[in-house]
């Protein structure tokens, strides 16, 4: 009788069996190595490489770089700043984007993206990913060269204007005294993006919504800066720092409450700028698909995308510092209060090190306290890691607010940020609730009604500056 | 020899099929007896119509040369050389001889259709197989009188030109599987069997089939499955066996008595057939008589005769009790009231009454046992022996034997009777094997008949015969 | 052991032989078009009647715009080429068909009883209409009567299937003037509507709960108490939803005074339903034919005369306060008894024509069916209102702008499956 | 219409905003289930009736019906021994190549292939050569298979259905429709005779005492080895209630002392 043959379990058995030994072998074959085996093989030699060249080229260069950088302040103030505005609107854009999904969601009674990171958190971040990872491929038929230069010309466009928002007291790109020009020059070069977008695409439907966009936005472009140059008659300046040092003091020096009209348009012509509802024309999804972004894919679309979502962040931002004071305080706060006398004795920086210092002593005796708390049960290593996290968060509060109480700037990027998010939400309200305006309508508005309004506002206040002979005009 | 009790039966009766009674009496002991035998003569017309008794067939059953002096082998040796196929099938179709299987089917018209079917090949099958548990029958005929059977056999196997004979009987019948082995060796020996059959150059091979199984193989496709040793389920008919039968081939299936008279006819003439027998049938059968009788066993009755008349043959109703009920048929008979003994036993008075011959046996209850009890038991046994082929039959059964289970245990639903006509109808309307059109007679019959028993059980939910343990609400103590 | 045979069934996989590459090999004339720039024009598609020869030629400055059929707004797979001047439209040429079932012959080879599961898919956001006109036409057929019971659960589910419909409506209309929040509204509502018709019939949207001569099941303890418990809101809340939209100057000025349509149109074409009503003509069939037991409910037909998208918008919001009314009728004089008439477990209706017409949400949806005697139908004709309301777009569309036609269209509410059949 | 121009517009964004603090409708679906209605037919299970007997008879329609085959009717047979399919033999022939997945040619276990004891098949050989491989002869193959290893082993009956070319069907259906053929090795029989007589004399109330005391029913499989089968026929001469042990009448079995003999019986013997 022949011998039975095993079962395909145990033969399956088998084979795995014959893997797990074999895996010391797959290593020096490069095919058998998994992805991450090959990951490690790449970046470790490389990173101890970059490591030693780090540390040769600081301690043999220290001394030059140091007096040269003390050199040329402002250049490598504006270096920095560049660096910091352009790093930072990538997760302004992801924090917008991840606010708007919520916040839309809650609106339609829906709970909106929780699966992704806790409460949905990396919902963004995934976004953006996957936008990076998409193919961004040009369709047959497209000009090339305008195609590709199209999302950039926007992204830069609306990227420049964070230039000039004074983010605190100290803390501002570049002050220009035509700031406020300086701006609109910025904002004017978007549409050209899109217009470049929707003609390059070779679509019907891009080339319908670049031409929208482009009447839409030169349309709402005349009552947005008109109605502007009444704080600037306000304020003596278009330096949009002085601006919000002009409305400092409590509450009721802001121009809100001097200029109520030109809130108003500024903010309705400010949303069709942004191309935000009720507004959308140019990418209405129900009459021309995505409208200029039609044929984009990829980070090309990516660009579009994060572009539209820092309009919205800088066109809140503009209206905080324009009417609601900028970093100014709603009430005359009593800081900054000078904690200098913490600084009895003169240590100074070295207090970075007693903070850590006290930190790690302060995690250790949390983590022993946890330990015995929980009577064994957790192992050591964990106890000694919570601790750790509730005494670092401790200490992070305690210096925020020691930052709060001491530095201005501090203050000042926390009252912007709470004046500009709140537009921002408004924003996002609006898009959750209103429907879309037609093309005729639109213009109409823009032409016979805020035109009109912004002159009106215009002589106004320019006749007040005269009568009430305002500071500002003498 | 099965120790089953023929019953002595009055002479004037024929005794086609059976020795007459007194068991193993020999020929030489009956002349003894001085009963009138008469040998019939080849060709010699039949004197007069009134009881002639024909010789029955030798006391010791497997001994050819007795049996050929009783006339063995002489309607077969008649039929291969002078007669041709068109006279014996003449013949049979002038004696009126119906099929003993149950139901009465005239035999000519399936030797005719036989024959005509164009095959290279024919078979001859004998159902031996007795179905009903409790019958002997059959057994009892191939013990007793092998000869008959194979001889009626061969004859049919020349009408309609096969060569192939198959027994199927019970495994269970092993003396009558011995006797029936040794009978034919001996009829190969002396020629009538076998390879070249008396010089005509004709060749009969014999087989015999014991077969194990389930009740349904009593119906001729199921045996024909079993006997080709697949699932016994029937075949839809047509095309019926005569055409499409064992293998495919055209097949003469008859129960064993069919084929033990047919000798009778060839040699006697048609007209020895026709009146042995009262009006209405012709020839006899055999029946079991059982249940409360003095002396329970089987007898050759010819047909017409009275029930009444066959009971008293086994010596009436046992002296203690009283009849309630007579269960005509088997177990899917039908339960006819004890008025019913005068009705003649043959096959369209038996289905006017609402039972049928079936497998030949006769049960006497006394009023000791409850009728509703033993209709749902009864239907319970043929649930369970459906082959299971069709829906009808085998949901449908089974929720008819529910229904008379309900009925015993006292939780009928409201309205059990008319669901029980209502599903019995469907049942009998879509058969597709004659088990499905009888297994709804226990049941209907009760309805028919007892329906007060039936309806102390459902509206007063009493057990008159205390059978049913739930129910009884007469007092203990009662045989059950 | 039993060694399986070797496998003769597949064939070896061998690879294709090499083939030279002919000229008018496509992946050749592909790279020369694209990169020899020689990119002329798609010859015209070759047009057949006077009309299309027409529409096809392009005047200066005008452009054929494909709207669909994969496009968001339209109501399932509906086309519409439009010819352009910049932003007005100045022609429309509607293409059908790309949701063509052949219901009708399908229902042809079909049984009676077969034919009502086959009717559901083709208004599917309102499919126990399509069965009422459908079990209508054949109760005529075979005078079948249907006990009064089942007529008032017929109302009952039937109208609430309307709200749910008419729900549905005001989400897609404000999602294609852009608003994201009303289509949430509406589904929440729907969803609400469609649970409790599956706590009855047993099925979400395709229900197949009409039979000929009454209806699948009795109503449940479960279809009761969840129904109640919504009358008890659904006033309020339909009032909450639309209340986003009614006042809305946006919406308002988008949706007033666009795509009228006046009665002599309306009528000319055939239109029934909400669209026709909204121009003036009170013509409801639960009144002009009446059917069931609706001339026992007493509820009146809105009618408004400005005909505009705006008008047919509150028409349909009026109903659904109609059928509130109807539904609470409905439930406080229910008869009880059967809900299904005796019928043969085969139906061979004796040859004859019937017409039976029911009130849909979208208008008269009717049903033609001719029996020969035999068990399937010898013609089953369904007149679907939405092909009759689409018939309207092309003489409404032109002079508009690009953003109107959504706003028309929407407003017609239009289901390309009765349409396409 | 209102007369304030952004009444309208007010009250919607209003609207949304108690919306946006209003509960919300989403259901966490995997982890939450929608609680479908009773009567809701979308579900996809095999159906029971009010007695919890299943309603699906194997009837095996919707198998051949199916044109991706993924209804497949199977299971393992009362006793969990082997994995079979149920029907006919064409549609689930054990030669045919059921899944598409193996007539795609990727080695997959095949559900049929069935583990069981291998045993030595010289003796079905044998039988086999005796009766010339012939399928028609089914039966006393099966018999004498049987007797040669005292009860039919799975192996023999595949190996007798691949050796004479009959589908496995058609020889299981033989091997499972004759009750004195059993796939399991039986020590000792009981046989209870249920013609009319002796059901006139409570023989099936006998059967059912002794069925209990068993564990078993009557013509299933045995569970202890003690198998409870239906008289093929009636031993002329013997009383009524006629009650058989391994062939032999017994006699002190009634209706009242059925279920203590069974249970006595059941003990003294060993599977």
């Amino acid at each position: 009788m022949r011998a039975l043959p095993a079962t395909f379990r145990e033969q399956a058995r088998a084979v795995r069996a014959y893997a797990v030994e074999s895996r010391a072998f797959a290593l020096e074959s490069w095919a058998g190595a998994s992805p991450i085996d090959r990951l490690a093989l790449v970046l470790v030699p490389l990173a101890l490489f970059l490591f030693v060249g780090a540390v040769v080229s600081a301690v043999v260069m220290l001394g030059p770089t140091l007096d040269f950088l003390g050199a040329n302040q402002p250049l490598v103030r504006f270096v920095v700043v560049v660096l910091g505005i352009l790093l930072l609107t990538v997760p302004t854009a992801f924090l917008l984007i991840y606010m708007e999904l919520k916040v839309i969601a809650r609106m339609n009674l829906r709970v909106g993206p929780n699966r992704v990171g806790p409460w949905g958190a990396a919902m963004s971040v995934v976004h953006g990913l996957k936008v990076l990872a998409k193919e961004d491929f040009a369709p047959t038929g497209v000009d090339v060269p305008v195609f590709t230069l199209a999302p950039v010309v926007t992204f830069l466009a609306s990227v420049m204007t964070l230039l000039v928002i004074p983010f605190a007291p100290g803390i501002f790109g570049q002050d220009f005294n035509i700031g406020l020009l300086f701006f609109f020059a910025m904002g004017g070069l978007s549409v050209l993006g899109l217009l470049m977008g929707g003609w390059a695409s070779f679509n019907k439907y891009s080339l319908l919504g670049g031409l929208r966009s482009a009447a839409q936005i030169v349309s709402y472009e005349i009552p947005l800066t008109i109605s502007v140059v009444g704080v600037i008659l306000l304020a003596g300046t278009m330096s949009l720092n002085h601006i919000a040092q002009a409305q400092s003091g409590s509450a009721l020096d802001w121009f809100v409450f001097k200029q109520p009209l030109a809130v108003l348009i500024f903010f309705i012509a400010a949303t069709a700028e942004a191309n935000r509802t009720p507004f959308d024309l140019t990418e209405a999804d129900s009459e021309i698909v995505a409208g200029f972004s039609t044929e984009y894919s990829g980070m090309r679309f990516g660009f579009f995308y994060f572009a539209e979502y820092v309009n919205v962040f800088i066109i809140s931002a503009l209206i905080t510092t324009l009417f609601f004071g900028g970093w100014t305080a709603p009430f005359n706060w009593p800081w900054p209060y000078n904690l200098n006398w913490l600084d009895a004795s003169g240590i100074g920086a070295a207090w970075i090190v007693i903070v850590g210092f006290a930190l790690l002593v302060a995690a250790d005796v949390l983590g022993l306290a946890i330990w015995l708390f929980r009577g064994r049960q957790w192992s050591a290593p964990s106890a000694f890691g919570l601790g750790f996290v509730i005494a670092g968060a401790g200490v992070t509060i305690l210096i925020i607010l020691a930052c709060i109480i001491a530095l201005d700037w501090v203050q000042g990027i926390f009252w912007f940020m709470v004046k500009t998010y709140i537009f921002v939400f408004v924003f996002v309200w609006m898009r959750g609730t209103l429907p879309r305006v037609r093309v005729d309508q639109l213009m109409g508005f823009a032409w016979k009604w805020l035109l009109p309004a912004s002159l009106l506002n215009l002589f106004v206040t320019a006749a007040a500056v005269i009568i009430l002979n305002l500071p500002s005009a003498r | 020899m099965t120790n089953a009790n023929v019953l002595p039966t009055p002479d004037k009766w024929p005794h086609l099929l059976l020795p007459a009674a007194g068991g193993a009496a020999s020929r030489g002991e009956r002349e003894a007896a001085g009963e009138a035998v008469v040998t019939r003569e080849a060709g010699a017309g039949s004197e007069g119509p009134s009881a002639e008794t024909v010789a029955g067939p030798p006391a010791v059953p497997t001994d050819l040369n007795a049996a050929l002096d009783a006339g063995a082998f002489k309607g077969l040796t008649e039929a291969i050389r002078d007669m041709t196929a068109g006279e014996i099938v003449a013949a049979l179709a002038g004696s009126g001889l119906r099929g003993r299987g149950g139901a009465g089917f005239p035999t000519s018209e399936k030797w005719r259709a036989c024959a005509l079917a164009q095959a290279d090949r024919r078979y001859v099958v004998v159902n031996a197989y007795q179905a009903d548990p409790a019958v002997f029958t059959d057994r009892v005929l191939l013990e007793r009188n092998p000869y008959a059977v194979l001889e009626g056999a061969a004859i049919a196997a020349v009408a309609i030109g096969a060569s192939d004979i198959v027994i199927g009987l019970r495994a269970e019948a092993t003396e009558a599987i011995a006797t029936l082995e040794t009978a034919v060796r001996e009829a190969e020996d002396a020629g009538y069997l076998g390879d070249d059959v008396l010089g005509s150059g004709r060749s009969l091979h014999v087989e015999v089939k014991p077969l194990q199984g389930a009740y349904m193989l009593g119906e001729e496709t199921v045996l024909l499955k079993g006997i080709e040793g697949r699932r016994g389920q029937p075949e839809q008919q047509p095309p019926y066996p005569t055409t499409k039968g064992l293998y495919g081939k055209p097949t003469l299936v008859h129960n064993a008595q069919t084929f033990a008279v047919i000798p009778g006819i060839v040699t006697g003439g048609p007209g020895s057939y026709l009146d042995a027998g009262a009006k209405g049938g012709h020839g006899t059968v055999l029946v079991q008589i059982s249940g409360s009788v003095a002396n329970p066993g089987l007898a050759e009755v010819p047909l017409g005769t009275t029930i009444g008349e066959i009971v008293a043959l086994a010596g009436g109703v046992s002296a203690t009790h009283s009849v309630k009920a007579l269960l005509v048929g088997g177990p899917s008979g039908g339960i006819l009231p004890p008025d019913a003994m005068s009705t003649p036993y043959e096959f369209e008075a038996l289905e006017a009454a609402g039972a049928y011959m079936g497998s030949g046996s006769i049960v006497v209850v006394d009023e000791r046992s409850c009728l509703v009890d033993l209709a749902s038991v009864l239907t319970r046994f043929c649930a369970d022996q459906a082959c299971g082929k069709t829906i009808p039959c085998r949901i449908g059964l089974r929720r008819l034997a529910e229904i008379g289970a309900r009925i015993c245990e006292g939780q009928p639903r409201g309205d059990e009777i008319e669901r029980l006509t209502d599903l019995s109808a469907d049942i009998v309307a879509s058969r597709l094997c004659d088990h499905e059109r009888r297994s709804t007679l226990p049941l209907l019959s009760l309805v028919r008949y007892f329906r007060d028993e039936l309806d102390a059980h459902i509206v007063q939910s009493t057990c008159p015969a205390g059978i049913c343990q739930s129910l009884a609400a007469t007092p203990a103590g009662s045989v059950s | 052991m039993p060694t399986r045979p070797a496998r003769t069934t597949s064939r070896p996989k061998q690879r294709p032989p090499e083939q030279h590459r002919s000229e008018d090999d496509p992946r050749i004339m592909l790279d020369r078009a694209v990169s020899a720039d020689l990119y002329e024009p798609i010859p015209p598609y070759p047009t057949r009647t006077e009309r299309e020869a027409e529409f096809y030629t392009i005047g200066d400055g005008e452009m054929f715009l494909n709207l669909g059929p994969q496009h968001p707004a339209t109501h399932g797979v509906l086309r519409l080429v439009l010819k352009l001047s910049g932003e007005q439209i100045v022609d429309v040429d509607p293409v059908l068909g790309y949701l063509h079932r052949g219901v009708e012959k399908i229902c042809e080879n079909s049984d009676y009883y077969h034919v009502i599961d086959q009717v559901d898919p083709l208004e599917y956001a309102s499919a126990l209409f399509q069965e009422w006109a459908a079990v209508l036409a054949f109760e005529k057929l075979m005078d079948v009567e249907v006990p009064p019971r089942a007529e008032y659960i017929r109302v009952l589910s039937a109208e609430l299937l309307r709200i749910s419909s008419h729900t549905l409506f005001m989400g897609f209309l404000a999602l294609d003037m852009g608003g994201l929040t009303p289509i949430l509204y509406s589904f929440i509502e729907r969803d609400e509507i469609v649970e409790m018709l599956a706590a009855l019939t047993g099925a979400r949207m395709l229900f197949n709960y009409f039979r000929i001569g009454g209806v699948n099941g009795d109503l449940n303890h479960e279809f009761m108490s969840r129904l109640g418990d919504w009358m008890s809101r659904a006033a309020k809340q339909t009032e909450a939803n639309t209340g986003l939209l009614n006042e809305n100057e946006i919406f308002v000025r988008r949706a007033r005074g666009v795509g009228v349509m006046d009665r002599e149109m309306a009528l000319r074409f055939g239109v029934t339903g909400g669209n026709l009503r909204a121009s003036g003509v009170p013509f409801d069939v639960r009144r002009a034919h009446p059917y069931s037991v609706y001339p026992q409910l007493d509820f009146n037909v809105p009618t408004r005369l400005e005909g505009d998208s705006l008008a047919r918008y509150l028409i349909r919001m009026d109903e659904v306060r109609e059928s509130i009314k109807i539904i609470d009728q409905c439930l406080n004089n229910m008869p009880d008894g059967p809900v299904m008439a005796k019928l043969p477990r085969l139906l061979r209706p004796h040859p004859g024509r019937a017409w039976g017409a029911v009130e849909g949400p979208r208008g008269m949806l009717g049903v033609y069916a001719i029996s020969d005697g035999t068990d399937q139908p010898f013609r089953f004709r369904i007149h679907d209102p939405s092909f009759m309301n689409l018939e309207v777009v092309p003489h409404l569309l032109p002079g508009n702008l690009l953003a109107d036609t959504m706003a028309i269209v929407s407003s017609l509410d239009p289901i390309m499956g009765g349409i396409d059949k | 219409m209102t007369f304030i121009p952004g009444l309208g517009i007010a009250k919607g964004m209003a609207l949304t905003l108690r919306r946006f603090f209003a509960p919300k409708a989403t259901i966490q679906y995997p982890e939450v289930r929608p609680d479908m209605a009773v009567r809701f037919r979308g579900r996809l299970q095999l159906l029971y009736d009010e007695f919890g007997t299943l309603k699906c008879e194997t009837c095996f329609q919707c198998a051949q019906a199916c044109p991706v085959e993924c209804i497949d009717m199977g299971g393992h047979d009362t006793k969990n021994r082997f994995y079979t399919h149920w029907g006919p033999a064409e549609t689930y022939g054990e030669r045919r190549e059921e899944s598409a997945l193996r007539r795609s040619g990727r080695p997959v276990p095949d559900q049929a292939y069935v583990h069981f004891q291998p045993i030595d098949l010289v003796a079905v050989e044998e039988i086999l050569e005796a009766r010339d491989y012939d399928p028609g002869k089914m039966l006393p193959i099966l018999e004498e298979v049987q007797a040669a290893y005292g009860y039919l082993p799975i192996a023999a009956i595949k190996h007798i259905s691949h050796v004479t070319g009959a589908p496995y069907a058609l020889v299981y259906g033989t091997a499972t429709y004759y009750s004195h053929l059993s796939f399991e090795r039986r020590a000792r029989t009981v046989a209870v005779c249920r013609c009319t007589s002796c059901l006139l004399a409570g023989s099936g109330r006998i059967a059912n005492a002794i069925g209990e005391g068993l564990w078993t029913k009557l013509a299933r499989e045995p569970v202890g080895g003690v198998a409870l089968e239906q008289l093929a026929a009636h031993i002329p001469g013997a009383a009524s209630p006629l009650v058989t042990l391994d062939g032999k009448p017994q006699r002190d079995v009634t209706e009242t002392s059925a279920a203590a003999w069974s249970r006595a019986l059941a003990k003294k013997t060993v599977a």
